[in-house]
Formats: structure tokens, C-alpha cells, sequence
């Protein structure tokens, strides 16, 4: 189902940070359909706490935006009961490090119930959650789990990584007759109160459009290595794609943009071109995103590879919460930098 | 109550029954001589609902075709009583094309949007769904319910406070029914409910709370009406316990070597007592006993004759419906 | 109670706002002029206990060092009340290799064994491993009790319930602690609670429940000692609720748009009221306040001298620690 | 901490099914030391709904085999508690399917309590849960999701596919002053009332004994192909590599044995040798165990690999129901059989 079925090119001078973009997108929907809702903690009068329902509130009223409980199974299977009915509701898990009090609604019901039912039941539904870090919240406030979500069948992931993506993404995710997890960075939402890449904000066309769910991005061209990434590390590499110009170094740098379905075409195209591939992941770095990128070079064509793989994720430790060591175990641009370097001075 | 509806509350319990026993019967046909749990017509758990007739009876006599249901890893009764479709739901059950899932769910996993049934095998998740589903009927300003079926145990999970906290804060059009059995596989509840009642929990939501004792399927009805009542009535939930019976095994091929009160489960079985009065009172006659039995078995058997005739799935068409 | 342990109560209500007021300050000292939360000295989020010195004061007077206790996200008040070790643990906010965790953790993952203090920042899920401490503690045949802290807002997880269900059933020696501050984030007690008072809730588990109005240092410290002296007896598990304050954001920077309470807040504080109390009663002088306040300003400057003397943890040794 | 470092070689005759050989291990640590406990759903007197733990009640009373409320965050966390404090708890999750009710005090607790204390709190607790599907029991009792067990950091992850390692294993894992999850698989337990192979029957060393954590095993060398596989699916990988003989086809077999750590070595070393990959998992396809497994070998040296890398895992999509629809998506020995040819005949 769609409205919209070629995103404009965003060709507007408008510019927003990604958090209001994202608003933009939920407010137009529920412009347009009565059946969406939106429903999470602090979703209210606070605006979601980092602002991706500001505003709805006061403009949509209480019935259509509801606070909850600290009740994430409650609301979330709530949610899937009334998409199930016909609603399209947008539940938002305020961090995603919070799965684990309700993942078996997320995955074994929201994201099983289509399959099971034989594709007779449809659960239209977005689960809206944040991620990442780079703040020092600690172990349990600043992990992505992205490659946990997209590991589980029955729900597509989307990352988006700028504002006009993360517009477009919304209202694709809430028109998708499936389950959408939609999983924004904090780092990336252009907040007032938290250090940003100016990519955070950009523009972003006015009216509605979608940004077609399970199709990457080539974020950057170059032709002499790929970045393969997702999210905030997508403003990340950007940058050092910038920077190694001076180095002489054309950096190609796929945005995946959406994880369940992806986009293997446009990763195994940059590759075949480049020969060299990093995959950037601020996720764990085993058993997870950054390991099934190389895995589907691996199983496309070992010698498209010119170089090994690189991985550029988080070490298989949990989020320290002192500055210095979160910040060496998140891939920033320092280690970025180092793996293009290893890759072409190879 | 009128004498219809105590030999229709009469004729459903008989048909459940007689659609376990059929279950039972072709489930273990051909799981002889040693039992193999993946072999044969149904393969996989089976978790049978014998004994425990009078609780979806009573409870859904109340219903509509528009009301939602949520019932448990324990589901047939359930379904019976909600009006799902015997034939579509067997043939899913036998894992057919033409089964309710086209064989993808299982018996634990029935879905029927035209009676709004489902169910789940993960004990107590069952009732967050019910929970949006009756969102879903209050907002559209219909007077639809969901009722969220689960049994004792289950009353322990965290997801069973939640979702009565939310359905009360929000005044939601749901009922909750607690089929209390004694049992959560071997743990009997002493061993897992540290009070006696969970009606009692209601009080815990400020919601009302009723406990049924003995496994009566008139006091079931009796309870049910009220409770369907208030939450059509915009009067929010209500808990309801029922002490029920687990009559078979928590699944086929439960050895219960564990139960203690296996000698007097014959004795308390809900459908000959049920019987006995209905005679007593004149609402039935041996005929017309015979004729319900009769009618249960050929409606049940049309229906497994109908599941074993429908086509098995195309095991090249095993990776569709993930996605719209 | 006598004069000895209202001066102490007293004490350590102003030690734990000296406490806070001094992270306050060093939190936002460095953060300006615009607020960036990742930056300064201690970056993160920071969740203040002001207001709340009652509850960690009142019932952690009747707590011995092999007591274990559980807080949540908003731990320094319990902490100290505690016992835990003031230089480490403020290392520990401020990221340093000598704090209580080496820097990992932070000011949501304090942990003590010394004290057997802990808390975490997943709400509620700091009441099942306070269960497992009082179930090793009665294994043991000790006479340890554990209390498990949490706000109002966490009553209403799933996990509260399965504690507490299981705490009673298997009479453990464990103590429930709700902090009712009214608010959970934005979220207002009436918006989140079905009922209007948590300690009914212990009625679900067969358990007594008590709640202490009124942020009443004297109320809690009488009430949690019966609950305290039961678990030592072996006679299980008790559910207190105590009407507190959170006198200010729920984290720093929480601009508090949304609290409409915000004109009474002051007027609550619970220490000054406090202080007249006990001066009026002639516990206190104005002499001994002096004195109670500045041994607390130098413990708590002492502490973040040492915090910001320590060294910074090395990068390379990031990835250390995942394994024993 | 290790009583026995090196693990005799199973010179015994006495034949016993995994599920035997788990008990004896259990039994052998309770009696050792009395601060190993077993708590769970039915692992009293019914004695585990997989017969983990029969038996266990009658030789060790009930204040140390405990039946638990349907109630796993709780009881998992009590266990973690009960191992802060000293105790060396094994809490039975009775189906890994079940972690979404209560994954925070697994992932964000159990796994993560020793990190954050930085190392000054140890948790040796054993998570052992069942795994695994072929008897259709459909898509919510029927996961192996040791993949994403796997993804995330502070548990140890242990996948035993035989009677001798999974003994050896469970005392490991006992022994281990971290926390470790212990995933059998239901069909290779030996239960007389599942199909299964008699590979699930074999001869245990009656001594206690470890089997060492993070090294896989070389369960049959080969020259041709390198199968790379865990738990049940290693009995099945050894059945196809003795059926491929007759068609010429040397199989080297390696049972992963532990997820975390993993053995990368001795993966390398086969792929090295072989030239061919396969990598045979239950688990879901995408973001987990086989990606992993073909990224270690694409970041190590592509130029390894004489052909792209095979993957046969459950195809995204959740556990259907019906035979013939489970059997299609299982990595069975003809799926197996069908890669090995694809591999040696290309
Ligand atoms: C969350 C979860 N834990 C455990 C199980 C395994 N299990 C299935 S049924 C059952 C017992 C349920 O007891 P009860 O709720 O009383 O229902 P009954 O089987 O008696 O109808 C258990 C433990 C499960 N399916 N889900
Ligand atoms: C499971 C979970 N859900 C949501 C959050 C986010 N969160 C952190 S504190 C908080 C409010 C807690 O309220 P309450 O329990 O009353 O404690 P208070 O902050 O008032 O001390 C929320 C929603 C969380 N940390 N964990
Ligand atoms: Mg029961
Ligand atoms: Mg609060």
C-alpha cells in the first residue's frame, strides 16, 4: 500500500533536525488516517525523550497519543492487538536496550502472527525505539541491538541516518501492512542537548513521501573502497570519506538505510567496483550485522575481494561508561580512518 | 436460567469434548507402538482441553461473532465455543493447506479474523493482544469485548499484571478468565501462587473479581454475563477465576507420574454430572442426550475427514507469508 | 524512638542532599552555556534523589553491612544510606579507574559487595536479583534480609509481580520498598497506577503491605523496621510504600514542562521540615546542625576531590572485564 | 577455576543419551559442591520437560531442585542474585523460545553485572535451555536462537552436539566463574518419545571430567570441504560426510562446541586446508551464527576460500508447523548433502 510511490528528490531548502522530521512524517499520517496512534511512555506531554512524537499532543490530543505505564509487554502486544483489528499503531520502546522486558510480544506475536496465521492476519504496526550512544549512558542505555531485531523473521528494520530518510521511512513504515521496527540514533536526531554531526539536520521536503523500505542508498561514491554502514556511523563515514580525499582515497559509502529486507544488490555492486569493503557498525560486532555484510560477499563471491573484510563495530564488550573508553570501543571516525588506511595501504 | 440455554451450554460442552476425544484418538493412531511426538496425522505438543468444557462454554455463550478472543497454548475448548470454523481449524491442526493458517500455525497458533480468535503457546501473551483488540472496538464506538482466557499458572507471569493494570487504567472493554486447573504442567499451584484466589489479584487493579468454584458451567454463564456486561456497558474489566479440571495430561504422552490427585479426576468430571442434572431437571431425555452425542460426532468427524482429505502444503512455497 | 536515632535519621538526610546538591553542581558545571549531556566531568544521564532522603534513611538505619540491597536508576540516596564507600562511588559517577566499578559501570551500575549494594538502570529488574541474595542469605542460615528498591512507576512492570509472588511463596527474607514520588518521568502516578495506593498490592501475594504517607522519615524508619525484623525472623517478605518527593527533574535537564505540582514542591521538602521538627523537639540546635552539615560537606567535598584526583581509565583496556 | 584441566578421552564403553549425560554432570558438581542448585520450571518432579534434570529431585531433595511459578524474570534473577552472593546456580529456561519474557535478566543483568562492577563481581551461573525444532511444535517452540545469545557480550554460549561433550560441558560451565548458556538441542537429547539419531547416544566417561570452553572440535577431517556447524546439526553434517564417501568426497566436520568464545582458529586452519566453506545452522540465516562464521573467514583472508561460501540455515522465516513445511526449511542431510555437491562439484 502506498501514497506516495517515488520519494521526491529533496530538491527543498527546508531544513530540519532528524527528530522533527520524524514528527513531520507521524503527524502527516495521522492527518490522513484516523487508525494511527501513538502510544509509549513519555510519548505525551514530554514529546517522547528525544522528541520524536514533540508536539503531537497538543496537536492530535490524548486520545490519539497516549502515556502508558512502565508496562512495555502491556502497551507493545496492546499495539499488536489493535493493528490486528485495523489500527496502525506506532509504539514507541523508549530505548531499545529495553527488548528485553518484551521482546516475546515483539517477536514471537507482532512479528509471528502474519506467518502463522497463514498471511490471513496482517499486524500493521511501527515499533519506534531508540538507539546508540556516545553519552556515556552506560551499558544498559546505549546499545543499537539492531542486528538482534533483524536476526528474528516476521518484522522489517529501518536505520535511517538524516532527516529526509528518517521522514520518509515513517510514513513508509506506518503505510506497511507488516510490523516495522523503526530505529532511530539519538546521536543522529539533531537534539539541542547532545553533541551532533551537522548531518543531523538537512533538508527535508514538506509534503508526505515515502523512502522505499529494503532499498540502500550510495550515500557516497568512490571507487576505491565501500563502507558498508547504517545509521549514526553513516555521518561518521561521510566525514572520513571527506578527509581521505586529501589522502587520495575515493570512498564509496552504502547507507543501508533498512535491514530486514536488504539490500544486497547495491552492497555486492560497491564491492564488485571497489574490491574492498568495511562494514561500520556501532552494534556488537559479533554474530550481527557487520558479520552478515561480509557473510553475503562471502557467499556471492569470495573474489570480489581484493582485501580482507574489515569490521569496524563494538568488541563484544558491553558500553563502558567512562568517556574515554565508550568512545574507544564505539566506531568513530579515528577507527574508521584506520581501516580505510589498512584497506588501501595494504 | 432458561432451559435452552443450559442444553445449549449442555450441547457445547459435548461437542468440545467429543473433539478432544477425536483429537486424542488420531493423534496417537500412529504414534504406536513407541510414542514419537513428530510422527503421525498431528504431529508436535497437543495440549488437550478435557475437563475444562464448562469454562469456554459458559464464557462464550456470552460473545459475539464481533468480540475477540485470546486463548492459550490450551486453545481447542476456546475456539469451539468462540464458533471457529471445526473444519478449517482441524485441518490446521493437521497441518493442511486449507487449515486456518494453511498449516503454518499449528494448534497452537490459530487464527481466525471471522470470530476475532487467536491463541499462543507462550504462557500469559496472549492477554496484551486482547488488550488492543478491545482498544481497537472502543475506539470505533463499537460494543464488541475481548475476553483473554489463561490458566492458573499463568497468573504468575509478569505480562498478566501488566495487562490487567493497562486494562483497568485505560477502563478497557476486556475480560479476563483464569482457567484454574491446579496444575501448570507438574507444578501444582501450591507450588506456584502464593494466595489461594486469584480473584483475589483484581483487587490489585481496583477491578471486580470473581472466583467460580467447582467447574459449575451455570455458575460460569451466570459469572461471564455480568463481567461481558459491565465491559460492553464501557464499565471496564473484570477478572474471573474458574476452578476447572485438568481431566488428560498437560500434553499427550505426559506420563503425570508427578499427580497426586489423579484417583478423584474421574469422579469430577463437569459433563456426566452436568448430564445427570439436566436429567434430573427434565431439560434433557436420554433421546435427546443420544441426539446431541450424534450430532457432535458427525459435525466432528465431517471435520477431520475434512482435514485429512485437504492437501498438504507445497514444501517449496515453505518461506511465503513471512511478509505482506 | 529516641534522640539518638532522630539526629542520626537527620544526619544522613543531610548527608545524601549534600551528596546530591554536589553532583548537581559538578554535573552541570561544565555543561554550559548550552546543555550537552555527553559532556563535563560526569556525563549521562543523571537521576537525582532530593527529596527522597526519607525512604534510603528510614529504612536503611535497620540494615547491617551483610544486608544486600537493589536499587534502581536513581540510587545515591540508598547507596549512601547503605553504606557504600562515598570516594569510590563517586569515582565511579565521575568515570574514574578507582571508582567502585573501575569507570564501567557509571551512576546507574554502582555496585558494592562490600555492602552487597547494587542497583540497575532496567526499571523494576533490580527485585529479582534481591530475591536470589535473600535466597542465598537464607540457604546459608544467616539472618541477612535483602531490600529491593523501586519508584511507583516500576510497580506496574511485570517483573514486580513475579518478584513478589515469588518473594512470598518461597518466604524470603526480602523486603519490597516502592518510592512513590508521584511521577515516573512525565508521567504522573494517576496516568500510570490503577490504584491508588501500592501497598494494597501485597494483598495479591498474601503478604502484609504498608504505606507511609507523607515522605515521614520517623513513618518509615518504625515501618520498615517490623518489615526488616520479619524477614529476619523468617517470616518473609514484606510490600512498603512510601509517599515521597522528587524535588527535582527526573533527570538533569528535564525542563519539567509537563509537572503541575511544580508551585508545592518546595514547600515539601522533607528536611527543613525535619530540622524545625527536631529543634522544636530540642533533638537538634543550631549548633549541631552546623556541625551535622559541615561534617557532611567535607565527607562529600573529601569524595569528589578524591573522584577527580583519580586517574581516568586507559582506552586501551576498553574491552577488558566482559570475562572473569 | 577447574578441578580436571584435561578432558580424558571417552575410552569408556558405557554408552549413556545426552540428556543421561547432562544429569550425571549436574549430579557430579551437587555433590561436589553444595552451592550448585537446579531451579526451574518442572525440573523437580517431572524431572525437565527434555529430561535434563530426572532424577535430580529424588537424589537431591527440594531445597536444591526447585520447581519455580511461571515467573522467568524472576527466577532467572533470583539465580543471578543467588551467584552474586556466592552460590553457583543452574536455572533452566525451558525453552530458549521463551527468552523474550525475560532477556533483560539475562542480557542486561546476568551478562553484564561482572563488566559494569568492573570485575569485582563475579556470576557463575548456568543458563541451560532447550533448543531446536523437527517435531513440529511450531514457530514459538521450535527456535535454536543461539544466535542472538551469541550477539550479545558477557555470556558464554555453549552448543554441545554429542553425550561426552555435553557432560563435559555442563561441568565447564558449572565450574566457570562466569555466567554461561547452555543450549541443548531437544533432538539430540536421546528422549525415546522423539526421533532421533543414534548419534545422540555415545560413551561418557563416568569420572567428572571438563570439557574446555571456547575450542571447537575437528569431528571428522576431511581434505575436500569444511563443514562448519553446531549441536544437532554436527550429527547431521557426520551422517552426509559418511554417505558422501561413495561419491568421492573427503568432509571435514567441525562442531563448534562454544559460540562464545569462539574458536576461530580452528576453523581457520580447516577452511585453510579444505578450501570450501559450508556452514550448517539451525538458527535463523540472516544476522547470526552462519554470517559470523563466513566473516571470519572474509576478514582473515578471502583468498582462502576456492569457492563462495555455502550457508544452509533456516530461511528467515519462522518454524512452520506442518512436516513437510519444517522439513523444508531445516538444515537437514539433504539440504546438506545438496550444498556439499553445489561446493565440490562447481
Ligand atoms: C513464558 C512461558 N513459560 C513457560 C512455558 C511452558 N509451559 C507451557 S504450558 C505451561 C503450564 C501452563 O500452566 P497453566 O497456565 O496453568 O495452563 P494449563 O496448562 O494448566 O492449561 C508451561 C510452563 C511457556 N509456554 N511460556
Ligand atoms: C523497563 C524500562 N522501561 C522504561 C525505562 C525508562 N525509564 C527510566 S526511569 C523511568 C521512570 C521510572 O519511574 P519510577 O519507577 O516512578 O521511578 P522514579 O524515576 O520516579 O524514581 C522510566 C520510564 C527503563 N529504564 N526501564
Ligand atoms: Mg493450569
Ligand atoms: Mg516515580
Amino acid at each position: 500500500m502506498s501514497v506516495t510511490q517515488t520519494p521526491p528528490a529533496p530538491t527543498t531548502s527546508r531544513r530540519l533536525t532528524t527528530a522533527k522530521a520524524i514528527v513531520e512524517g507521524i503527524a502527516q499520517e495521522m492527518e490522513r488516517d484516523p487508525g494511527v496512534v501513538v502510544i509509549g511512555e513519555d510519548v505525551g506531554a514530554y514529546g517522547g525523550i528525544f522528541s520524536s512524537t514533540a508536539g503531537l499532543l497538543d496537536r492530535f490530543g490524548p486520545d490519539r497519543v497516549m502515556d502508558t505505564p512502565i508496562s512495555e509487554s502491556a502497551f507493545i502486544g496492546l499495539g499488536t492487538g489493535a493493528a490486528v483489528e485495523g489500527m496502525r499503531p506506532i509504539v514507541e520502546l523508549m530505548f531499545a536496550d529495553f527488548f528485553g522486558v518484551c521482546m516475546d510480544q515483539i517477536y514471537n506475536h507482532m512479528a509471528k502472527i502474519h506467518f502463522e496465521s497463514g498471511g490471513h492476519v496482517t499486524v500493521p504496526m511501527v515499533l519506534m525505539t531508540a538507539a546508540g550512544g556516545g553519552y556515556s549512558d552506560g551499558a544498559q542505555h546505549s546499545q543499537c541491538l539492531w542486528g538482534t531485531f533483524a536476526h528474528l523473521p516476521g518484522m522489517k528494520v529501518v536505520v535511517p541516518s538524516n532527516p529526509a530518510d528518517a521522514k520518509g521511512l515513517m510514513i513508509s513504515a506506518i503505510r506497511d501492512d507488516n510490523p516495522v521496527v523503526y530505529m532511530f540514533h539519538k546521536g543522529a536526531m539533531g537534539l539541542p542537548w547532545m553533541a551532533k554531526n551537522p548531518r543531523s539536520v538537512g533538508p527535508v521536503p514538506e509534503e508526505a513521501y515515502e523512502t522505499p523500505i529494503g532499498r540502500a542508498a550510495v550515500a557516497r561514491e568512490g571507487a576505491d573502497v565501500t563502507i558498508v554502514t547504517l545509521s549514526l556511523s553513516v555521518q561518521h563515514a561521510l566525514d572520513v570519506a571527506e578527509d581521505m580525499i586529501g589522502e587520495g582515497v575515493d570512498v564509496e559509502v552504502v547507507d543501508l538505510r533498512s535491514l530486514v529486507p536488504l539490500d544486497r544488490e547495491t552492497v555486492l555492486t560497491s564491492v564488485a567496483k571497489t574490491g574492498r569493503l568495511i562494514v561500520v557498525d556501532e552494534d556488537y560486532r559479533s554474530y550481527g550485522v557487520s558479520g552478515e555484510i561480509a557473510a553475503i560477499v562471502a557467499e556471492q563471491d569470495p573474489a570480489l575481494l581484493r582485501a580482507p573484510v574489515q569490521r569496524v563495530a563494538v568488541p563484544d564488550v558491553p558500553l563502558p561508561y567512562a568517556r574515554v573508553l565508550e568512545d574507544a570501543v564505539l566506531p568513530n571516525r579515528e577507527r574508521i580512518r584506520a581501516a580505510v588506511r589498512r584497506l588501501t595501504q595494504a | 436460567m432458561d432451559d435452552k440455554t443450559r442444553a445449549e451450554l449442555y450441547r457445547m460442552m459435548v461437542l468440545i469434548r467429543t473433539y478432544e476425544e477425536a483429537i486424542l484418538r488420531d493423534y496417537h493412531a500412529d504414534k504406536k507402538p513407541a510414542f514419537d511426538i513428530g510422527a503421525g496425522l498431528v504431529p508436535g505438543e497437543m495440549h488437550l482441553s478435557a475437563g475444562q468444557e464448562p469454562v469456554a462454554a459458559g464464557v462464550c455463550a456470552h460473545l459475539r461473532q464481533h468480540d475477540a478472543v485470546t486463548a492459550p497454548h490450551r486453545p481447542h475448548h476456546v475456539a469451539i465455543a468462540k464458533g471457529v470454523d471445526l473444519e478449517r481449524m482441524t485441518a490446521e491442526i493437521f497441518g493442511r493447506e486449507s487449515g486456518l493458517g494453511r498449516g503454518r500455525g499449528g494448534h497452537m497458533h490459530l487464527f481466525d479474523p471471522a470470530t476475532h480468535f487467536s491463541c499462543s503457546g507462550i504462557v500469559g501473551e496472549g492477554l496484551p493482544p486482547a488488550l488492543g483488540q478491545a482498544f481497537a472496538f472502543k475506539r470505533a464506538g463499537a460494543d464488541a469485548v475481548a475476553v483473554a482466557f489463561a490458566g492458573e499458572g499463568a497468573a504468575n507471569a509478569g505480562v498478566f499484571h501488566e495487562s490487567l493494570n493497562l486494562a483497568a487504567l485505560w477502563n478497557l472493554p476486556v475480560i479476563f478468565v483464569v482457567e484454574d486447573n491446579d496444575w501448570a504442567i507438574s507444578v501444582p499451584r501450591r507450588a506456584s501462587t502464593a494466595i489461594g484466589n486469584n480473584a483475589d489479584r483484581a483487587f490489585a487493579y481496583g477491578i471486580p473479581g470473581a472466583r467460580v468454584e467447582d467447574n459449575d458451567v451455570e455458575a460460569v454463564y451466570t459469572t461471564a454475563g455480568e463481567a461481558v456486561a459491565r465491559a460492553r456497558a464501557g464499565e471496564g474489566p473484570t477478572l474471573l477465576e474458574i476452578h476447572t479440571l485438568r481431566l488428560w495430561g498437560h500434553f499427550e504422552g505426559d506420563p503425570q507420574a508427578y499427580r497426586d490427585d489423579l484417583d478423584e479426576v474421574p469422579g469430577r468430571d463437569p459433563i456426566p454430572r452436568y448430564e445427570q442434572h439436566l436429567l434430573a431437571e427434565q431439560v434433557l431425555t436420554e433421546d435427546s442426550i443420544r441426539q446431541v452425542r450424534q450430532e457432535a460426532s458427525a459435525r466432528v468427524e465431517k471435520a477431520i475427514e475434512f482435514a485429512k482429505q485437504s492437501p498438504i502444503p507445497a514444501p517449496e512455497r515453505a518461506a511465503e507469508y513471512v511478509f505482506a
